[in-house]
């Protein structure tokens, strides 16, 4: 079995990638166009059919991830479970402060029009959201901002892959 | 009604009224607001029907849309400036929240797509490689400036001393109790600084006083006057009946 | 091809574990012993002898790496840039160290009233603070204290230019 040199490169890249990448990306190190990637990625993708991995295509970028039958043995490594399903508050929650960030919660309840503290909390449990510092003024409340880690989950790689708002603010 | 009807679960008052916008197929920006808030209490009273309890932002919001139902059946009053414009709808605040809110949801549901497809996937644990691929910060410091950081500091070290102070006299004092001295301080005076109740207390005082000031205004006891944003709070005690003990 | 199942599970276990995995590690999650862990490696190991990674052994414990022949494609990918600014928490971490340097961790967290670990490692990342050295006494813990490039930001030459209205030593 000989590999197109491309493809050895490619795949060492998406492994070693801490962030989804696009056929942009790859074309931009490699120096290859485009069309060229895809098809290195289609002959990645075929021969990482039988292993525990596979590539995967999350918004138009690709990903190194273990395969979803393996989930039940890679929990047994402790590493924190990002199956459990997200609540509708907690999504919407998240919605506002990636839009709005830096947030506090209660611009984020005047949007919400509800409380929105477990929604907060459970965010930050999950490490999905962090403080970014206080807001001056009266209370000084917290501000809220996404992390790298919901940049990771959600195979976003920056706030701009978010649907564009399509009303004005 | 003998039966249990399955109620629909909203998230928040602005949840069910764009459900029910959409169910009435209506346009958004000419809400029928009389038919749509009778709707919105209906639901409100199948709650009560069915013993669930219905919390307070629900409430608020029938209070707006009474409040915008009725602005709509008055001629406009000739108050302030900004609402002299012709055009001037009162539903149009009202409008531009849901759509806000409308927009969060579909964001919200995008992501809820994307997270449902990373269930059971891991990524990467260890780092790739040896290569330096530590952030490059462009913004190590933000905005903070030395002040900042004395004046951080002198805080956490005044907090330490405050607490030790705390531990060495236990102070334990009701709402209730609170709320008897508070009216003690307000009675026969015709207004005072809301400052000045707070003087030389803790921390937890302070708060049972916010507390017992804002059930003060629930009974009706007190007027809070605040004449501009920060400015100082002044208690207004029109109507502070002391409990004569016996 | 066909692969044992054992095998892919290993594989995704390499992947996916957050530390170098030994074989007793591995041994005692798919409850096969020593020996058998051993060859099912050997088997993986063979089959990425084509691909862009390899299965390095780390003191006895393995680790999915790219081999050394990437490493000036990889390189490219290049350091993440980060724009945010500093949580509270590392802000009143810092403000304690330059005010209490040499301070220890522990020293930090009883000023806080709550750990301070990822905040401490912020700082070190954005290279605010370094280690001095160690204490003397139990544990020998690192002292930590301000950087020039703290210095540099804020604009003083030493210490002694740190404000010191409020604060009673």
């Amino acid at each position: 079995m000989t590999l197109s040199e491309a493809e050895v490169i490619v795949e060492g890249l998406i492994f070693a990638s801490e962030w989804p990448l696009s056929p942009q990306d790859i074309a931009e190190i490699i120096e290859l166009d485009e069309t060229t990637v895809e098809s290195v990625l289609e002959n990645i993708r075929k021969r990482y059919e039988f292993g525990a991995l596979t590539i995967r295509n999350v918004g138009g970028a690709y990903q190194m991830v273990t395969k979803p039958e393996l989930a039940s043995w890679i929990e047994k490594l402790g590493r924190p479970v990002i199956n459990a399903p997200l609540t509708v508050a907690s999504t919407e929650t998240l919605a506002i402060i990636a839009y709005e960030q830096p947030v506090t919660r209660a611009e984020i309840e005047q949007i919400r029009g509800v409380r929105s503290d477990s929604a907060v909390n459970s965010l930050l449990e999950r490490e999905l959201i962090c403080e970014l510092g206080r807001k001056a003024g009266p209370g000084r409340p917290i501000l809220y901002g996404v992390t790298d880690k919901f940049f990771q989950h959600f195979g976003i790689r920056s706030l701009e892959e978010l649907p564009l708002q399509g009303i004005t603010k | 009604m003998g039966y249990l009807i399955q109620l629909e679960v909203y998230e928040g008052p602005f949840d069910l009224l764009l459900d029910l916008i959409s169910k009435n197929e209506v346009d958004i920006w000419d809400i029928p607001i009389a038919s749509i808030t009778e709707q919105y209490l209906e639901y409100l009273y199948s709650l009560q029907e069915q013993n669930l309890a219905i919390t307070g932002e629900f409430l608020v919001m029938a209070a707006t849309l009474i409040r915008i139902k009725s602005r709509m059946l008055l001629p406009p009053e000739p108050v302030e400036e900004d609402e002299l414009d012709e055009d001037f709808d009162p539903r149009r605040e009202l409008v531009e929240q849901l759509l806000r809110y409308k927009f969060i949801k579909e964001v919200a549901e995008f992501l809820q797509g994307r997270y449902e497809q990373s269930t059971g996937l891991y990524t990467r644990g260890q780092p790739a490689a040896k290569f330096d691929f530590t952030p490059i910060y462009t913004n190590p410091v933000g905005d903070l400036t030395l002040r900042d950081l004395n004046q951080i500091y002198g805080s956490l070290k005044v907090e330490i001393v405050k607490e030790e102070r705390v531990h060495s006299v236990p102070t334990r004092i009701s709402v209730q109790e609170k709320l008897a001295r508070v009216r003690i301080q307000l009675v026969g005076q015709p207004r005072v600084s809301f400052g000045d109740l707070l003087q030389d207390q803790t921390p937890a005082e302070v708060v049972l006083t916010f507390l017992a000031v804002l059930e003060l205004v629930r009974l009706g006891e007190i007027a809070v006057v605040q004449e501009k944003s920060f400015g100082n709070i002044n208690i207004v005690p029109y109507a502070i009946e002391l409990e004569v003990q016996a």
